[in-house]
């Protein structure tokens, strides 16, 4: 069969189609929604699997499809669709992954009453990730951009009637947003200076040799290259989206939503989203690396934010107790890990972190709504216990998962994705510092993981939700058992021995690989880190198992302000609160003090001064003189009424003003030209 | 088969006519004795079209409602001769109606009571000018004929109000505001369904329109667009909306008998009331006749070989068919109150019609379809508009309450 | 040609003037309706076919609907209140403005040297040509009318609904 | 006098014919039909440089003319729907008492 990027369309259209019948559906076409979400999704991931094959038949090829959008008159707006291996792995990836998550979902939403809303949202919001991934104009990529900002928006409220999930819709919005207006602004200005947003275009692209000679040649405010500030305004949408430092906030609260929204948007698509942006204009992003002399490349930016990223959420996540919120926070944590391997100049390494990620993630957030479900929604792990025994399967795959997050050597997918990461960033000429925290972060998430595990699956049930808890049915558990066994393969699609996905996406022809004991110093340097983790782990909470839901945790009762402060998550929150709510609040108050003291005591002022006026004009006519200024404030008097009857309120009046005064303006200019 | 062409000597009739007559008069008065001899033919045709379409509704309600209809009438010397079936009866109507005292009441509007039922006829009478009767036949051929006709028909509702405002009755003022309400809601499902038509025509003359239609498949099926998806659905609510449009039952509620007396017509009488009577059945005739035009295939013959017989006449057939219907319908269906019928075009025609402009929109996107995917084009096309039909027909009717019938027995 | 301008400008002004000037207001609007028509006949005297069918549908089907409703809802058909020149001193200053904007356009118009091209015949514009132009370099200018057409359809609902949007349906 | 010029002065004595009404006249259904009157005023004076201008055949002066309709349109739509929500507060709609911005 051949295919071209004519039909990528298709992609997006599947879901975006099954979510406009579940908007017309009424309410009691439940079954029929979810049937066509996810029959949607089963014929994306089967187009995206021949799209994949397409590409990887030529994985240097850029295969583009652009069209006239729409005709402004002076120019015309052209959008397109863009096929290449990179394209490829994320549809394959954002469509099984989310075909999981929908059958996930048939048995974790089927009591709650806006099942069939649930699916409608759901499929638009693929279909908006998957329009993302397959534009090839930066134009089409921001509209499926804000799709995806708003279907998530409608998701993480999706139980709008708690005030916290409405709270926490707002906040992911509007934390988002912030970002997107710099992706807005340096979206004009890269049409601005190229005069088009196609990625490729034979040459015209914005991504091409051509577009990004010009825009590093030039250098606009503080010496920076052009390239440079569009990049830079371009990482802030992403910084939004993929919630890095210091635009992580909305990310935790986001947990409101139900778990497979939590799924589908911690794991495939909007946090995946900032990545693959930074990915996509790579390109653009890496122009400023000639230039010697610049203040700052923008890749720099990147890889230090997404070091420091790393580091703090992996911190956080220590001292959570949430379930959802303590695989949040490792979300963070982990999107800063692939920011780093971007601005470390591995886009590769970032993008196999990605969807290795992407799997182990979903699975590891099913599992979570699995113990959640059984447990009668019980979220809070101190309360949890004991449930190895009796959730075989989830057990089973949710560690399979916590081994992979955590980098377990050899066999699990995130060791070999992490491996590379560590690996790119030690290679880094530029600073060591973020290697530094990434190693950091290792120790830390072996360290949160095992805490993560031991709290919630030994030991004793310490409620009665978990308790009475007992495995899901088959719907819920085979896409768990699915995840898991992707969770372990997908990792030696791209092992130092054989690099298949490197040379795929890097567009090479043949698969060269190296010896694993060239980078063995490195890995057994992480080998022993992440034991060092889960040694301490396991002295501080296995050892000694959690007997009650209330006892203290062991960590806070050695550190106790160390602990405190990371469950506060280092006071972002109270931090935005006292610097830009209190400036607003200040701002405000100041226009309030403004107005009464300022323009009122102006006002005040003026009403004094024309009483002190009156009084001396009074003292003066009463003691000195008398009728000749009666006279005269009689008359100033009737200047002012005759005045005030202008303002009648009329509209008469007015216009009749207005068109006087238009005739002698006419005239008067007329008369002027004459002389 | 060798099909007939536009000079085909039946074809070719009436213009030989006219010609002839032309030819005698003065060479400069040629232009002005040319139209007369359209608008007197018009006129002539249509006065005798809608003289026996009163007597053909007539009879047909009468045997609708199992009775006989008028059939007494025969010719007035003849006195002992043959009934003819009532046929006469039109023109006895016609002398009754002018023979009448005209009555105006002493509070009315009188120049408005004059001019009332003068421009009601003569707007309805404008809507001929653009329909194309026969292959070369059409009074006007203009390029935005479809335009011009709904801009002619918007102006016989006005002439509606002039006259239930100029009565000073209250009802023929209430009948008004209805004719308004009606007209604003009907029109826009009107215009819609049409829209379709013109978009995938690409033409809004009325004649390459029909001249679009003018093929056939394998030989006998036309490709009338009435025998598309999007067509058929666009047919049906031109139907519903005409039947609005026109005033026709069961949307004749600005002259409801009994709710309004007689609605705008209550104050009038004799010739007057003939007038209104008359242009309440041009307005319908033209109506149909755009119909025809629009939707099946005007004044084509539907197979090939039917070809011998001129095109004015199927056309006139055609147009007779479309009046039987009208008159069905009007003898099966109970009137709508005035909720039901603003709620009918506003929840169910417009969110139809627009849907149907974009199936129009997608069929004129897939016309190079050709082989199995053609059939994919008339799946799609028809589950386009019958999956929301079901849909937005359920939830209407979901929203009320089951009926009950009390009266009936069980 | 001229005398057919000279007989529509009379029409339409005359109508107009008339229609201003009239307490009735159903007299005033129908006597607009015919000053419609007669600029819908100037546009078709200068050849612009397609405009001045919509002016009729749009100004005589549409437009006109609306007023003579409004006139009806605000129960001004029969005049029960003086609908007459309430302030004379207000007529005659806005005569006197009014004068003075024609004189200036009038002087302006008389004091210009047109350049008027030579060819006479009427410029024809098919109605397909009409629809490339309206959606190929005006697409945009479309797109706006349509939502200001939108706009306008909420805004028109919103003020003339009876109820304010934050009551509920059946607040007595 | 070319015929441009009798066009524009036909324009120009409906546009004062339209302004004059808005100014003196109170009722507010009137001012705003003054207002339709100065709109097509302005149509008018597209028509007519359509056809006596250079360019003709680019179409410019009919499609600004059917634009401004739309326009007109949608204010006469909210202007009468405004005349009505006045009617209904101070039951009447003379245009010289609605005078306040709140009551």
């Amino acid at each position: 069969m051949t295919f071209s990027a004519q039909y990528l369309w298709l992609i997006p259209a599947l879901p975006l189609a099954a979510a406009a019948l579940g908007a017309v559906l009424p309410r009691t076409g439940r079954g029929l929604a979810a049937g066509a979400a996810i029959a949607a999704m089963v014929a994306s991931f089967l187009v995206s699997c021949v799209a994949l094959c397409t590409a990887l038949a030529d994985p240097a090829a850029k295969l583009v499809h652009n069209f006239a959008w729409f005709d402004l008159g002076s120019g015309v707006l052209r959008l397109g669709w863009l096929l290449d291996p990179l394209t490829a792995f994320m549809c394959v990836m954002v469509t099984f992954v989310g075909a999981l998550i929908f059958i996930f979902s048939l048995g974790y939403m089927k009591e709650d009453k806006g099942y069939k809303q649930f699916f409608c949202f759901m499929s638009l919001f693929a279909a908006a990730m998957l329009g993302l991934i397959v534009a090839n104009s930066l134009l089409l990529l921001f509209v499926s951009w804000e799709l995806v900002g708003l279907a998530s928006y409608l998701l993480i409220g999706f139980w709008f009637h708690k005030p916290a999930a409405a709270a926490a819709a707002k906040k992911a919005f509007i934390t988002t947003r912030i970002g997107d207006l710099g992706l807005l602004l340096g979206m004009l200005w890269l049409y601005n200076s190229t005069g088009s947003l196609l990625f490729f275009d034979g040459g015209a692209g914005v991504l091409e040799t051509a577009a990004l000679g010009s825009l590093a040649a030039q250098v606009t405010v503080g010496g920076l290259a052009v390239s440079t500030a569009i990049g830079l305004l371009i990482f802030c949408g992403a910084v939004g989206k993929s919630g890095q430092f210091p635009l992580h906030v909305w990310l935790p609260d986001a947990m409101e939503g139900p778990t497979p929204v939590s799924a589908l948007i911690h794991a495939a698509t909007m946090v995946a989203a900032g990545v693959f942006l930074i990915a996509r204009v790579y390109p653009l992003m890496a122009a400023d690396q000639v230039l010697a002399h610049v203040p700052v490349h923008a890749l720099t930016v990147v890889a230090f934010i997404g070091a420091i990223t790393a580091l703090m959420g992996a911190g956080i996540a220590v001292a959570q107790n949430d379930i959802k919120r303590v695989l949040a926070f490792s979300t963070v944590s982990q999107l800063g890990y692939m920011m780093l391997a971007l601005g470390v100049g591995s886009w590769v390494a970032a993008i196999f972190h990605l969807l290795t990620h992407a799997f182990f993630k979903a699975l590891l957030f099913l599992g979570a709504g699995s113990v959640i479900h059984a447990a009668h929604h019980e979220q809070d792990i101190r309360a949890l216990g004991g449930l190895s025994a009796r959730m075989k399967v989830t057990f089973v795959t949710f560690a399979i998962g916590t081994c992979a997050l955590v980098g377990m050597p050899l066999f699990f997918s995130g060791f070999w994705s992490k491996e590379a990461i560590l690996h790119a960033a030690h290679g880094w000429d530029v600073s060591h510092l973020p290697f530094y925290a990434a190693v950091l972060g290792v120790v830390l998430t072996a360290f949160y993981n095992t805490r993560l595990m031991a709290v919630t699956f030994f030991g004793k049930p310490r409620s009665p939700g978990a308790e009475h808890a007992h495995e899901n049915s088959p719907v819920m558990t085979l896409p768990l058992v699915v995840l898991a066994v992707c969770a372990v393969v997908l990792g030696f699609l791209n092992t130092p021995v054989w690099p298949w996905l490197d040379t795929m996406l890097l567009g090479k022809a043949e698969v060269h690989g190296h010896s694993l004991m060239e980078g063995a110093g490195l890995m057994g340097l992480s080998v022993v880190l992440v034991a060092l983790g889960i040694g301490a782990g396991w002295a501080l909470y296995w050892r000694t198992t959690r007997t009650s839901a209330s006892a203290p945790d062991p960590l806070a009762v050695r550190a106790p302000r160390l602990m405190t402060f990371l469950a506060a998550k280092l006071k972002f929150d109270e931090l935005y609160d006292a610097t830009v709510g209190r400036l607003n609040s200040a701002a405000a108050a100041f226009a309030d003090f403004l107005e009464v003291w300022v323009w009122g005591g102006l006002v005040n002022l003026l009403a004094r001064l024309g009483e002190f006026t009156g009084l001396v004009n009074r003292e003066t006519d009463e003691r000195m003189l008398n009728g000749g200024f009666d006279n005269v404030s009689g008359k100033v008097r009737g200047t002012g009424l005759a005045y005030s009857r202008a303002q009648t309120g009329g509209v008469h009046g007015y216009l009749r003003f207005l068109v006087l005064g238009f005739v002698i303006l006419v005239l008067l200019v007329v008369m002027g030209g004459a002389r | 088969m060798n099909a007939p062409g536009t000079d085909y000597y039946l074809e070719r009739a009436p213009l030989v006519l006219r010609d002839a007559i032309v030819q005698w008069s003065p060479v400069p008065a040629q232009w002005l004795v040319h139209q007369l001899i359209t608008i007197v033919a018009i006129l002539a045709v249509f006065g005798t079209f809608f003289a026996f379409t009163t007597i053909a509704e007539r009879k047909l309600l009468g045997r609708l409602q199992n009775r006989l209809g008028p059939n007494r009438s025969g010719l007035p010397w003849w006195k002992k001769g043959p009934k003819l079936w009532g046929l006469t009866q039109p023109f006895a109507d016609a002398v009754k109606t002018l023979t009448k005292e005209d009555i105006v009441p002493a509070a009315a509007d009188k120049l408005l009571h004059f001019l009332a039922p003068v421009l009601v006829v003569t707007f309805s009478l404008l809507t001929f000018a653009v329909l194309p009767f026969g292959r070369n036949l059409i009074p006007v051929d203009l390029d935005a004929a479809l335009l011009y006709f709904f801009a002619a028909g918007a102006a016989t509702e006005l002439a509606i109000f002039m006259a239930g405002w100029a009565s000073r009755n209250k009802y023929s003022l209430l009948a008004a505001m209805r004719a308004l309400a009606q007209v604003i809601s009907y029109e826009l499902p009107l215009l819609l369904s049409v829209v379709p038509v013109v978009l995938i025509a690409g033409t809004l003359s009325t004649q390459d329109i029909v001249l679009h239609q003018g093929h056939w498949t394998f030989g006998f099926l036309p490709h009338w667009f009435v025998f598309t998806p999007w067509g058929a659905a666009g047919f049906v609510i031109f139907l519903v909306s005409a039947l609005a449009e026109s005033n026709r039952s069961p949307f004749d509620l600005p002259e409801a008998e009994s709710e309004l007396i007689a609605g705008h017509l209550t104050e009038y009488s004799g010739f007057k009331y003939a007038l209104f009577f008359m242009s309440e059945y041009f307005g319908l005739t033209a109506l149909s006749g755009l119909g025809v035009t629009l939707f099946l295939g005007g004044w084509q013959a539907p197979c090939p070989f039917l070809q011998f017989i001129p095109s004015y006449l199927w056309f006139m057939f055609k147009l007779v068919g479309m009046l039987v219907f009208f008159i069905w319908v009007r003898g099966t269906l109970l009137r709508l109150r005035i909720d039901q019928l603003t709620r009918l075009s506003w929840q169910f025609l417009v969110p139809l019609a627009l849907i149907n402009l974009g199936n129009a929109a997608f069929w004129a996107l897939t016309a190079g379809w050709t082989g199995p995917l053609q059939l994919v084009r008339w799946g799609v096309s028809l589950a386009i508009i019958v999956v929301p039909f079901v849909l937005i027909g359920r939830r209407l009717s979901g929203t009320r309450a089951p009926r009950i019938y009390r009266y009936a027995a069980s | 040609m001229t005398l057919a301008l000279f007989i529509l400008a009379l029409l339409i002004l005359g109508s107009a003037a008339v229609a201003m000037a009239l307490r009735n207001l159903i007299y005033s609007a129908l006597l607009l309706i015919g000053s419609w028509a007669g600029i819908a006949a100037f546009y078709l005297w200068a050849g612009a076919e397609f405009v001045a069918f919509a002016q009729v549908l749009i100004y005589v089907g549409a437009i006109s609907m609306v007023v003579l409703f409004a006139v009806l809802l605000t129960k001004q058909g029969h005049a029960p209140e003086p609908v007459e020149f309430t302030s004379l001193s207000r007529f005659i200053t806005g005569l006197i403005a009014g004068g003075g904007v024609a004189g200036v356009l009038l002087g302006a118009i008389l004091g210009m040297p047109l350049d008027v091209r030579t060819a006479q015949a009427a410029p024809s514009l098919t109605v397909k040509e009409l629809g490339a132009r309206l959606m190929g370099p005006h697409t945009a200018s479309l797109l706006v009318i349509g939502l200001l057409l939108t706009v306008a359809l909420l805004g028109a609902v919103l003020l003339a609904s009876d109820k304010r949007p934050d009551q509920p349906e059946d607040a007595p | 006098m070319s015929p441009l010029q009798l066009c524009l002065i036909l324009s120009s004595l409906l546009f004062c014919i339209g302004l004059v009404a808005v100014m003196s006249r109170g009722n507010a259904i009137l001012v705003l039909l003054g207002v339709e009157l100065m709109l097509n005023a302005a149509n008018i004076n597209f028509i007519a440089f359509w056809r006596y201008g250079p360019h003709p055949e680019a179409g410019t002066g009919i499609i600004f003319v059917l634009f401004s309709i739309a326009a007109a349109a949608a204010e006469a739509a909210v202007g009468f729907a405004l005349v009505i929500a006045i009617y209904r507060h101070q039951q009447n709609i003379r245009l010289q008492e609605a005078n306040r911005l709140k009551g």
